[in-house]
């Protein structure tokens, strides 16, 4: 078997990150629009953990720990926003939600 | 492969450290086989307690005194209809009551129940059993969402909600017993079950007394919030009977039900096991530091074969406060049969106790002292395994007192427990504790 | 139903328009969804029962949620109903009496009481002064057993397990005493119209005071376990809060009534059997909240245990029938008599025309008309409370449903 | 059930004594954990229901910490598991539940301009694959052995400092801090009916 190396997990990474795209620009509700940016925040935690794998440095890992919180914040924000929304419009469908004000 | 087996049984490391996949697989086993024989038994316990608690005699019919009552439940259980119902989510509702048991099994992992005596000591012990341990919520979660039914969603949410708050708590205290293991030479502290055991017997004391109130403070947060954490009264929200019927597990019947209930003792076991060994002193026997002498260590070295004594005498007690009617000719001859059993065991570990005690002994023949040198390892570990397992018996204990004695706490007060008084205390205790550490050393 | 009292149907029928205008509901009790919902399209319809494990029987409520929060409930009762009051319409008025004992089977001597003293009054006569003694005892007793059957299943739909048992130890000693006199522990069917049909077995005055010396301190053991129990006291204290003119209004009685702050007590107000002639207090409470009334009924029962041990010390001689006729015949007339049962008051409205069976009989039970004030007070609460509100009214379903 | 019982078999795999030594069957458990993270990943842009994208988004999640602990990181590791399966896809749930799902079950999965969305990912994904077999020196083939040990004391050291020095990330550490801070003030007023 080919020995495991970055490339590969930079392949996973890229994998998910187009999926988490694909997700984030094709689906209505908004909860799965969400969860496809953790999918994203994900792709790239895998990115910097294999470069600090890559070069002994726990930069990377840091760095990954940075974006833990930060998915932490946007979940906590946009299901915020999320609750908020659907108690005034009674939906979650990106495409509903077309108003700037009502 | 019989090297490689043979290689790790004079290691002093667990197999997971060792590297070796066999004995890991093997401790697995017996972790898993013994947890559910500690759930079963934990079963027929807790209702004798809770019964005589309330001055009823609780299960008296299968096998003496209701010995065998948890295996006719299972019996019972497993010969159920697994019903599912034909609005729920068919995969969801299979899927939900594993993931809650793998969740609650997975603990064991990093739990030490000796220096040796774990499947694996990982550097992140602490962090991975708080990890696996808040996965079990989604079991819940998924298993009232999945039913389709109203009072498992509310069950739901409810946990949903209770789990994630607590957990706040529960690590802050868990931070706080970290953060008491770096308090010495090296200034570096361990995240390893096996290195916060050890730091407790390096600085010679349980941390539930080091900074005295402080660790016993944070020890306190650490078990309401665990209570909490298992849905266990007085915080059983999630499967408040008298509100919720069964909260989450309403829909369900039979295997599947008791599996749930697997879950909730294997958990209830493991964060105990974890308050054992973060404050308790884990496997450490009563003070290991101020009597230290060989005379000492054979005092202790004997409880085990005494405790189970002391079992096989109330059995035989049983036995002779038995009515003497042909009815309970049978029952008698069960416990009879049993209270051998405990005795023959008790045998067994104070022989192997008092062979150890010789081990050392001069002028011995070859053979003989071979013999003693493996009952002195034995012994040793089964000092642990008794040390650990009587401690985590107390706090089995304490659960089932809490839900003898307490009302169920309404859901709204719970949050504001959780987060108006047990998180600013264990702040407030982990702040002090760094303060005071800084200080002292 | 045309009354066979033929005069004044008119007046009547003015008298209770006025009537409906004096005691006209408070218009806050007419209850509209207040406010708008927290999420409008996620309000839960829970139905509670009516097999539930917390609904004492077969009620059935159906709870508007918003989350966890209560915007409104509907009691649907019935399941329960065996038409009790139409089965008096064909029984003479002696064979009735053991049916009104099904209706609040754990207070049914409290409901022979009320029967037997409703038909004497309509025969116009009394019971002489040992039957009402007896009465008494047997009542007060009922009462003690009621409210610890109450109190033990309050506290478990609270989640404390353990009174009941505590409370069904101590309450087993009552229901002994209940059947060395008349044989039966429920349904005791104790008293005849005219009085008691046994004389006391020997040894009942000694069983009574046994008992007294026996429950005294068990009521304070579970005042113990409960009063100062800081979960009991958060779970119980300012929880479905009812206002003394609200009970008024929808007509609540009994120890609801008086946590509320209402001194009202057929005991005291309306003195029947031998009532009069005992020294007792009537406890009331201040808030109307759910720990008001545990306070309320836990003194109620002490007060029980002081008018029982008057009663037994001075149990008078002699006989303990009236002269009834064999074949009870009212005169053509109605009746209204209430006593104070466990649960607030108990009436009876007899119409007679003359024959040997009632032409209409219409219970007052209070567990109904408590009912009605489970919506008043869980309104906002949580779906804990409205178990706990439930508990703490002290229903019997087969007393709403007849 | 899968990745359960792979976190119990990687926690008895990964943690050998010697640093330096790879893993048992890394190849075997690449694979098995890539598959399982990518399929998780599809199943949730793919499934109609919340809750089932949701749990396929936990599957990934954990199949990712399995990864990061191959790659020598077992405290993001632990982070990703406590924070990300037990925190934030909990709230996820909560979320879904407490907004109607039967709706949302039975309305169009994709929006009108899906087919724009998708080109654009495929254009993302071409771009990728050109960077990778362009760029292939660009990453050597080499795992330079991290210390796993100390590896959650390291990360603190350079998170918090040690011995009265600032850590290099130090006032990005209490920034992020701030910013958690933000957002549950942010999410709370938000939801909050009255303030």
């Amino acid at each position: 078997m080919v020995p495991i190396t970055t490339l590969h997990y930079l392949v996973v990474a890229a994998a998910l990150f187009v999926l988490g795209v694909i997700g984030v620009l094709t689906r209505r509700n908004v909860v799965i629009v969400l969860m496809s940016i953790e999918l994203i925040l994900n792709a790239v935690n895998l990115n910097l953990v294999a470069f600090s794998r890559m070069w002994g440095k726990l930069d990377g890992q840091v760095f990954a720990i940075f974006i833990v919180v930060d998915a932490a914040a946007e979940a906590a924000v946009g299901l915020g926003i999320l609750i908020a929304f659907f108690r005034n419009k009674e939906t979650i469908n990106v495409d509903e939600i077309d108003l700037l004000k009502w | 492969m019989p090297n490689f087996i043979m290689s790790y049984l004079g290691s002093t490391v667990t197999p997971g450290e060792a590297g070796n996949q066999f004995w890991a697989l093997i401790y697995v086993l017996i972790i898993f086989a013994g947890v559910s024989l500690a759930v079963v038994a934990m079963n027929w316990f807790e209702r004798k307690a809770l019964a005589h608690f309330q001055i009823r005699l609780g299960p008296m019919r299968v096998g003496p005194h209701g010995l065998l009552q948890p295996i006719a439940d299972a019996l019972k259980l497993a010969l159920k209809e697994d019903i599912i119902p034909a609005e729920a989510d068919q995969f969801v509702f299979w899927f939900a009551p594993v993931i809650g048991l793998l969740a609650a099994f997975t603990v064991y992992i990093v739990i030490p129940f000796g220096p040796s005596q774990a499947v694996s000591d990982m550097n992140i012990g602490v962090l991975f059993m708080l990890g696996v341990s808040s996965l079990g919520v989604l079991g819940i979660v998924v298993a009232g969402w999945a039913s389709n039914s109203h009072y498992p969603l509310i069950g739901a949410l409810r946990s949903s909600a209770q789990m994630v708050s607590y957990e706040v708590a529960m690590g802050l205290a868990v931070v706080s017993a970290v953060l008491m293991t770096s308090f010495n030479d090296k200034g570096t502290g361990t995240l390893s079950m096996i290195g916060i055991v050890q730091a407790q017997q390096q600085q010679g004391i349980w941390f539930v007394f080091k900074f005295f109130p402080l660790g016993l403070v944070a020890f306190v947060n650490f078990v309401i919030a665990m209570i909490a954490e298992t849905n266990r009264a007085p915080f059983d929200m999630a499967e408040a009977e008298s509100e919720l019927t069964a909260g989450y597990h309403t829909e369900y019947s039979g295997l599947r039900w008791s599996l749930f209930m697997l879950a909730e003792y294997a958990a209830m076991i493991a964060v105990s096991s974890i308050a054992v060994t973060l404050w308790l002193g884990g496997w450490l026997r009563p003070f290991p530091n101020l009597l230290h002498a060989p005379a000492w260590d054979f005092i202790f070295s004997l409880f085990p074969g005494l405790t189970f004594g002391a079992l096989a005498a109330i059995a035989v007690i049983g036995v002779m406060r038995m009515p003497a009617h042909p009815y309970f000719k049978v029952q008698r001859i069960g416990l009879a049969v049993f209270a051998a059993l405990l005795g023959f065991i008790a045998l067994f570990l104070l022989v192997i106790a008092v062979g150890a005690r010789f081990a050392d002994a001069t002028n011995l023949p070859e053979k003989l002292e071979a013999l003693l040198r493996i009952f002195a390892r034995f012994s040793e570990g089964i000092d642990y395994v008794y040390w650990f397992v009587l401690k985590v018996a107390l706090f089995m204990y304490l659960f089932i007192w809490c839900r003898a004695t307490w009302p169920r706490y309404r859901f709204d007060q719970l949050m504001r427990v959780g987060w108006k008084v047990l998180l600013p205390i264990t702040l407030v205790v982990l702040i002090l504790t760094a303060i005071v550490g800084v200080i002292v050393s | 139903m045309s009354a066979p009292v033929k005069d004044g149907s008119k007046d009547n029928a003015n008298d209770v328009s006025a009537h409906a205008q004096h005691h006209a509901i408070p218009s806050h009790l007419h209850l509209e969804t207040p406010e708008k919902p927290y999420l409008d399209s996620n309000e839960l319809i829970i139905n509670m029962g009516p097999q539930h494990p917390a609904t004492h029987g077969v009620l059935r409520v159906i709870l508007k949620l918003d989350g966890e929060k209560v915007r409104g409930t509907e009691c649907v009762i019935g399941y329960l109903h065996r038409g009790v009051e139409k089965i008096a319409e064909n029984r003479t008025y002696t064979m009735f009496n053991p049916y009104v004992d099904r209706m609040d089977y754990v207070a049914a001597v409290s409901n022979g009481l009320g029967y037997c003293e409703a038909v004497e009054k309509l025969l116009n006569v009394e019971a002489p002064p040992r039957a009402d003694y007896i009465r008494v005892i047997l009542t007060e007793l009922n009462r003690i057993a009621s409210h610890q059957l109450w109190l033990g299943t309050h506290a478990l739909d609270i989640g404390a397990m353990t009174p009941l048992f505590y409370t069904f130890r101590d309450r087993e000693e009552i229901l002994k005493i209940f059947e060395r006199y008349c044989g039966a522990r429920l349904t005791t069917h104790a008293f005849r119209i005219g009085g008691c049909q046994y004389e006391t077995y020997a040894g009942f005055e000694k069983d009574v005071k046994n008992f007294l010396t026996f429950v005294a301190p068990k009521i304070d053991e579970y005042e113990e376990l409960l009063t100062t129990n800081r979960i009991w006291l958060e779970r119980t204290k300012n929880v479905g809060v009812i206002s003394a003119e609200d009970c008024v209004a929808l007509g609540v009685t009994g120890p609801v009534l008086r946590a509320s702050g209402v001194k009202w007590d057929l005991r005291k107000a309306q003195p029947y059997a031998a009532y009069s002639k005992f020294d007792f207090e009537i406890p009331t409470g201040e808030n109307g909240d759910t720990f008001d009334r545990y306070l309320v009924r836990m003194e109620e029962m002490r007060q029980s245990l002081r008018i029982v041990e008057q009663a037994v010390n001075s149990i008078p001689e002699g006989p303990i029938m009236a002269k009834v006729p064999k074949v009870i015949k009212p005169p053509v007339g109605e009746i209204y008599h209430s006593i104070e049962a466990p649960k607030g008051e108990l009436g009876y409205f007899i119409v007679s025309d003359g024959s040997t069976q009632p032409y209409r009989l219409r219970v007052r039970p209070p567990s109904l008309v408590n009912l009605q004030a489970l919506d008043v007070m869980v309104r906002g609460l949580l779906v804990a409370d409205v178990i706990a509100v439930i508990g703490t009214i002290d229903i019997v379903l087969g007393e709403v449903d007849r | 059930m899968i990745p359960g019982l792979n976190l119990a078999l990687m926690a008895v795999f990964t943690t050998t004594t010697d640093p330096g030594m790879e893993p048992v069957a890394t190849p075997f458990f690449f694979y098995l954990l890539s598959g399982l993270a990518i399929l998780g990943g599809f199943l949730v842009i793919t499934r109609r229901n919340p809750v089932h994208c949701a749990l396929a988004l936990i599957l990934t999640l954990i199949a990712m910490a399995h990864l990061y602990l191959m790659l020598y990181a077992p405290f993001v590791a632990a982070v990703q598991i406590i924070v990300y399966a037990g925190g934030i896809m909990v709230l996820f749930l909560f979320v879904i539940m407490l907004v109607s799902i039967e709706r949302a079950s039975k309305d169009r999965r994709f929006n009108r301009f899906w087919p724009v969305g998708l080109a654009a990912a495929c254009a993302l994904m071409a771009l990728f694959v050109s960077a990778f077999v362009k760029g292939r020196a660009l990453f050597p083939d080499r795992m330079i052995a991290i210390p796993e040990g100390s590896n959650t004391q390291q990360v603190a050291s350079m998170l918090y400092g040690e011995a009265g020095r600032m850590g290099q990330y130090t006032f990005a550490f209490e920034i992020a801090s701030l910013l958690l801070l933000v957002a549950i003030l942010g999410a709370v007023i938000m939801t909050k009916k009255k303030i």
